[in-house]
């Protein structure tokens, strides 16, 4: 299992903060959790639709796609930052 | 050293940047930032704001930026304090103190610093207008600063 | 609006700061800059420091900075306290403080009027070392450094 | 008659702070007024001999060699500024 968060525009369209799922089989990675959510329906699928702009951390550094995954971590997604 | 914190509660920024200044003889230069809500944003009045964040990786963003700070200029102390939750036009958001020897690294380091925090740290803003609330957009300005300090 | 002062006396940074943002809220940005006396100057250890400034045109030059700078920047305030006489180490000497509606205008214009200041403005630092006293040299950074705004 | 300030080691090293002199004659600058004082003594002449870094101030304004005087005007000699 691991943790998914969800923050600011993303956590309100996908009406979800946090949850956990079953890893992807294989050798994880975010582009498979991704697809794996994209799946769930149009809501999701559109969230994560290729091109658009959201940002992954794991483990609370930043990600991209390519970044493998194990059991326990934490893999956020949300919008680019609007801080300071 | 980097001192971060993250808080609801407003700041006193005379009481934080005399501390950090306070009793030292070598800082010659403090350079700082406060950043504030203002009442008009991208065309509409403001009424109100609310930050959200993301605890836990929000501090060591910030601990991080202030850490490269120190790589890449002679400094002293870095110090960042970002409020969230509820804020309303005129309330400070943010402050960002760094002290050297030199004004050229404070100030330098204390503008990457924020450049950085603009596009680092997970941060959203949230804007009541009138025509509702609005999640504030990330500017493209705010990249474009931030790419300036790649080596 | 430029607001210069030039005092013996010592300021409240933090109160000085907040009088420049308080009761406002257009202002999204607040720039500013300490100086402060160094126990240790070109290889010697310092003891005191005495500035010295031509009255009169002091004020006039720090005023000129602040309007050149409100020129090139779009800016809501400027501020500049300088103190003169006698100072020791660990002690305030100027105080410049700058708001915007944007970080990068505030801190540009901060940054440009530190330069132009320790270029342009007459003050004249005296330190008291261990093998006497000596009038600080004005170094050639400082004038590189004013040189970058030449347009 | 014109005003004469010299500030911090000129200021010291002429062992003089203020005086009043009278205008070089004709269409004076600065470097006719400079070119007496400088007539004084060794002090004054190597004070203000050719390739020292002095400023002048003509009424509160940066000035050169070339700057036109008249009667009343207050005239700055110093080094180069160190305050900040």
């Amino acid at each position: 299992m691991v943790t998914l968060l969800y923050f600011a525009s993303l956590r309100e369209s996908l009406a979800c903060s946090r949850e956990q799922v079953a890893l992807p089989s294989g050798s994880p990675t975010v582009a498979a959790l991704l697809e794996q959510l994209r799946s769930r329906d149009a809501r999701w699928s559109e969230a994560f639709a290729p091109g658009k702009n959201f940002r992954i951390a794991v483990n609370q550094q930043m990600a991209n796609a390519t970044t493998a995954l194990k059991t326990g971590d934490e893999i956020a997604f949300f919008p680019p930052v609007t801080g300071g | 050293m980097p001192i971060v914190r993250v808080q609801e509660a407003d700041f006193d920024t005379g009481r934080e940047l005399d501390a950090l200044t306070g009793g030292r003889k070598d800082v010659g230069a403090l350079a700082s930032f406060t950043g504030l809500v203002r009442d008009a944003n991208d065309g509409s009045s403001v009424s109100a704001m609310t930050l959200e964040h993301y605890p836990g990786m929000t501090e060591k963003a910030l601990e991080e930026i202030c850490r490269e700070a120190h790589q890449r200029w002679r400094l002293l102390d870095t110090l960042v304090i970002h409020r969230v939750g509820a804020l309303k036009p005129g309330d400070r958001i943010v402050l960002v103190g760094v002290t050297s020897a030199h004004r050229g690294d404070a100030f330098a380091a204390c503008e990457f610093i924020m450049d950085y925090l603009k596009t680092r740290a997970p941060f959203w803003k949230k804007e009541a207008t009138p025509q509702g609330e609005r999640w504030v957009e990330a500017r493209s300005s705010d990249d474009t600063a931030a790419n300036r300090w790649r080596k």
